[in-house]
């Protein structure tokens, strides 16, 4: 594998449209597991890809959490990052003109303590050149402040969007929180707020716990499961999402294989995103575009469209 | 960041020289072109189908022989993963990232003092062969001498090769910081502004070293490990706690450091 | 492995006791991946074990839903098996008579559609010999109606818990849906309502689509996944509900080694239940029980109460 | 329910008798003594430590060797768990549980004919040995000529054997059912009385044989599948559709059938 999609050999049309944002195929890279790009170029050729969804921005730097931040689990990865990043300004300076100069459809995942800063971070990113659109995320388990309570209740998830909406021209794309028990009320929420789209899922809540030491293994104790241990789960959700909304829906979790994507769009996902994969295979993704160009043409899908599952 | 490659390696051979403690040699021409001593690798641990264990696991880079187009890594049975690797067969095929991070920072002008403890002799055999033919003491330490590692390499390169056992049943008995503090007391001030020290082993160790060099002043370079997901800076994984700096990324701000960027009281 | 567990060898004192209950060892045999004890005795010594929980029992019995009912994800299990049982007369008449004859300590897993109901099989299981315990069901998200609405609301959860707890003189266990935003507010709920102890989790809401057939996996279309996969939410919410109720706490959720046992164990469980480990190893349990006996005695934790983390 | 035995069993050979067809010999004793035809097995397909794939394998009973405490097992490569059983090595070990369900019911007094399309076959085999030196008929079916199984086998059974090709590059042309139509359609209705079916092999075939042997008034068993997680009745996810009474469970009420139970319409 030598990181290049081969040619779409003609038939299989890929293309997919999430409001003004345009991509050449639904597979995208998840935010956090793909660094702001330049750290995975070796392995995959960026432009083969449907976009980059960059590490969550925040308006100031972070460190992130103390470590151990990873933990193994069974067919699953639990992290406590708690969103080390450079911050906007460092972002729109040293990253984006990277991906710019290289012609990446690139997506940028923000995340704030308040509406406000949503808003804020919406408005700093307006008007770079090298930004397609913006991912909301108000669901990281990671940070002890905000994220994860706009992420599960619907009214805060939709002032939220509503602010980033109005400070922007760009898609906003608002990424889901699967720790709910009912997502299509936070996905309905945030449709009506105008969200361009949905993403989902973030990572489920999680924890490990070290036994010859007698304590949680991560430094911050919990962390979010991804991987394909939480792929059932994810599945359903999108499942339940696209048939309760109608603006389009990101699939998210565990995606490790063309099967796996394609149990996605078959659930109704108009593109899907890659995460721990990349961290395990930084090739993943490009097997899967292969992957899935291959199934279509051997099984004469000739659109995204007809993947879909009616019912 | 170029010369990092995703491939395939066959097992060249792989044979246990030390209670639980392996020596793999693999076919991976690319790596062994590139790799410089200090970098690693992530491997695979699991062969067959399925996702259990997840995560690949890093290792140090033992040694290359370029010629062969082999590398060498030597790794210990501590869990799942190195349990799994002990396994293999020759002539099996292992999914292997690398050469990846920055490695030992070599001053030709310096008389460089290679300090391992335990598993950590893993990378300093590759820069003790890459030092072949100029001075240099190697310090290797050990619990006993059954866990002694690979002294006969070592001697080979023709590097002074000094030993401590914490029980004596080999070389000095003690430990290797111990026989550091000899060796760097023992010199003048001026002649220790031309040592470096490269080390790596276990966290209390590497502060001693770290503490010893720099009471004696002396440059002190460290390899050091943290649990890692990606091996290739993608996920923030592989944080430790650098001084007012927050913190460093193991795989690629190292796995080397300069001793003094670490904090030492926190890590 | 002959089915038997070796001595305690003096020092490691198991017992436990949820409410009048008393337990020789913490670990049980989860609702509906034991059957009612004839079909794993072949390879458990179930006397050697703390206590067998039944499948789930309804006033009528049950046909269960339409095939396929199971579908492997990676670490993971789905199921959709509708609750499908043989209704509490018979349970009463066919299969307790066997449990009380071998004096194995045996907990009930009761489910009704509705409040009324819980209070009817209560009443209906009251005064027969050989049941110690029941487990109030509200959390199987296998059936359509009632199961999951008592489970994610925490004023219907300790409505049901307050008419079962009137209804018997037995110790109430409540069993706890994941598929929440806030778990401690449902157990908190029950705990005020009465209940002796709760247990966690039952399955998360998932499902698979077969890619060549594009359509759901399951007869059911959803399922719920357990398995290792499910470990590190299962963990995480028993860590939580433990530092926020009273009383005694089940930990239930991919435990399949020894290792994970003592990971809910420590995390604060009084005792733990084996449910997709004894489908594919049915001696599973007999090895945990043994497994957590050899550690306790290698690191010198002479009781339970020693293991758990106390932050 | 005694004699049902979860044991490690080591693998005698393993070889490839058809296209992604493997016959599997294992040692394992206690399974050999208890088993009878129709009986299966459920096998770990990983070796490796980790839970994926995570369930174990259902696999009919092939054939056993009593004296040599061997059990024989015929597979093809369909998914992730036989791809990695295929690749089992000599001497290696596999966690085995069995002999589980209902197998065949014999009756000494009557003609066994048996019916097996396709992998179907592989519990038949077993159950001709049994038969051995009695009165009885093999139909054995494949696509085509090199699909078709075990057939030197079954021959020296010593019972009839009848073979049917889809493509006729072997035997008749076209499919077992009608060579068991014709087989049936020749008898006397009395003659018809003395006959047993006993089949296994595709749903569309078993529909087809069940339905020939309602209107001949045969009896008639069947082997079916379904997806399993325990094999041995704890968790209710083998659920077939029976008639009138809801469900059967494939692997404690069969998976031997009398085919009049089964709801031929839906399964
Ligand atoms: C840059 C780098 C170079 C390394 N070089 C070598 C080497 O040359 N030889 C060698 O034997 N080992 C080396 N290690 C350590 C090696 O990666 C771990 O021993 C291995 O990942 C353990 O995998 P496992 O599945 O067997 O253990 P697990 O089951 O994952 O864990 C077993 C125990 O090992 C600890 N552990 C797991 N991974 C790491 C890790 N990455 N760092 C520190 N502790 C860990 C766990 O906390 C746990 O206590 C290196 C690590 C790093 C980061
Ligand atoms: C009682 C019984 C006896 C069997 N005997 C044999 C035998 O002697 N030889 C043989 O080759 N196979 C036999 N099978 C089928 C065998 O169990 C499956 O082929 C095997 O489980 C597939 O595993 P996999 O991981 O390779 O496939 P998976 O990756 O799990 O699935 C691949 C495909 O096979 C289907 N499949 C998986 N499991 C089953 C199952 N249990 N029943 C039906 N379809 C399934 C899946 O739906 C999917 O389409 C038997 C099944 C049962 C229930
Ligand atoms: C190490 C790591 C870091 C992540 N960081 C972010 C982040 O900054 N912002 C975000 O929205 N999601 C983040 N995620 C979540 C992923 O984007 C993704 O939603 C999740 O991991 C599920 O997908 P997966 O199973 O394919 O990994 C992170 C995930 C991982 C594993
Ligand atoms: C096949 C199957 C059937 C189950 N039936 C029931 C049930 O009847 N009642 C119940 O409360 N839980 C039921 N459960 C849930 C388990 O008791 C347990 O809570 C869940 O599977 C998580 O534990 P595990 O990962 O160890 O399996 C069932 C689980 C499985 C896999
Ligand atoms: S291991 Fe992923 S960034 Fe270092
Ligand atoms: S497979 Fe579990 S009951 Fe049949």
């Amino acid at each position: 594998m030598d990181g290049q999609v081969k040619g779409l050999r003609g038939r299989v049309d890929l293309r997919v449209s999430i409001g003004s944002l345009d991509l050449k195929n639904p597979v995208l890279l998840a935010s956090g597991t793909c660094g702001y790009g330049a750290e995975i170029e070796d392995f995959v050729n960026l432009e083969d890809l449907g976009a980059i969804v960059v590490k969550g921005i925040s308006l100031e730097p972070r460190q992130g959490n103390p470590p151990p931040r990873l933990a193994e689990t069974p067919c699953g990865l639990l992290n406590a990052i708690g969103l080390e990043n450079v911050g906007v300004e460092a972002f729109i300076k040293e990253k984006l003109p990277w991906l710019r100069e290289r012609g990446i459809t690139t997506i940028v995942n923000i995340l704030g303590n308040s509406a406000d800063e949503y808003e804020e971070l919406a408005r700093r990113l307006a008007g770079n050149k090298g930004i397609h659109g913006l991912e909301i995320n108000i669901s990281c388990p990671n940070v002890k402040k905000g994220g994860v309570a706009f992420g599960t209740d619907p009214q805060q998830a939709a002032e939220v969007t509503k602010r980033v909406v109005a400070a922007t021209d760009l898609p906003v794309i608002v990424k889901l929180s699967p720790n709910v028990a009912d997502i299509c009320a936070i996905a309905v929420a945030v449709q009506e707020a105008g969200a361009t789209a949905v993403s989902l899922i973030n990572t489920l809540l999680g924890m490990a716990i070290d036994i010859e030491q007698r304590r949680p293994v991560l430094g911050n104790i919990f962390g979010g499961l991804s991987g394909p241990a939480i792929k059932p789960v994810a599945l359903r959700m999108v499942w339940q999402v696209v048939r309760c909304v109608d603006i389009p829906v990101i699939g998210i979790g565990g995606i490790t294989t063309h099967v796996d994507a394609l149990e996605f769009l078959m659930a109704g996902a108009c593109a899907i995103q890659i995460g721990t994969a990349n961290l395990i295979d930084p090739t993943a993704p490009v097997k899967v575009v292969q992957g899935v160009i291959d199934f279509m043409q051997e099984n004469n899908y000739f659109s995204l469209q007809a993947l879909k599952i009616s019912s | 960041m170029a010369g990092r490659f995703d491939m395939t390696a066959k097992v060249v051979s792989i044979r246990e020289v030390a209670p639980e403690t392996f020596l793999l040699t693999l076919h991976a021409p690319e790596i062994a072109e590139y790799a410089v001593p200090g970098q690693f690798v992530m491997i695979r641990p699991r062969q067959e189908a399925g996702f259990d264990p997840l995560l690949r696991r890093p290792f140090s880079i033992h040694r290359v022989h370029a010629q062969q187009e082999h590398i060498e890594i030597l790794f210990r049975v501590v869990g799942r993963g190195t349990r799994l690797l002990a396994k293999v067969c020759r002539g099996s095929v292992l999914c292997v990232l690398g050469p990846l991070g920055k490695g030992f920072e070599v001053r030709p002008a310096k008389i460089p003092v290679l300090v391992g403890g335990g598993l950590g002799v893993a990378p300093l055999l590759f820069l003790a062969d890459r030092l072949k033919g100029g001075k240099g003491v190697i310090i290797l330490g050990a619990l006993t001498k059954g866990f002694l590692l690979r002294l006969d390499a070592f001697s080979l390169t023709g590097l002074d090769v000094l030993v401590a056992t914490e029980d004596g049943s080999f070389g000095n008995k003690g430990l290797v910081t111990e026989v550091l503090n000899r060796l760097l007391g023992r010199l003048e001030a001026e002649s220790r502004r031309q040592i470096i020290v490269f080390s790596c082993g276990p966290i209390p160790m590497l502060r001693a070293v770290a503490g010893l060099s720099k009471s004696y002043q002396v440059e002190c370079q460290v390899s050091l490990e943290a649990y890692m997901a990606c091996g290739i800076g993608l996920c923030m994984g592989c944080a430790i706690r650098a001084g007012r700096q927050g913190y460093l990324h193991v795989c690629k701000d190292g796995p080397v450091f300069p001793a003094n960027l670490i904090d030492w009281d926190q890590i």
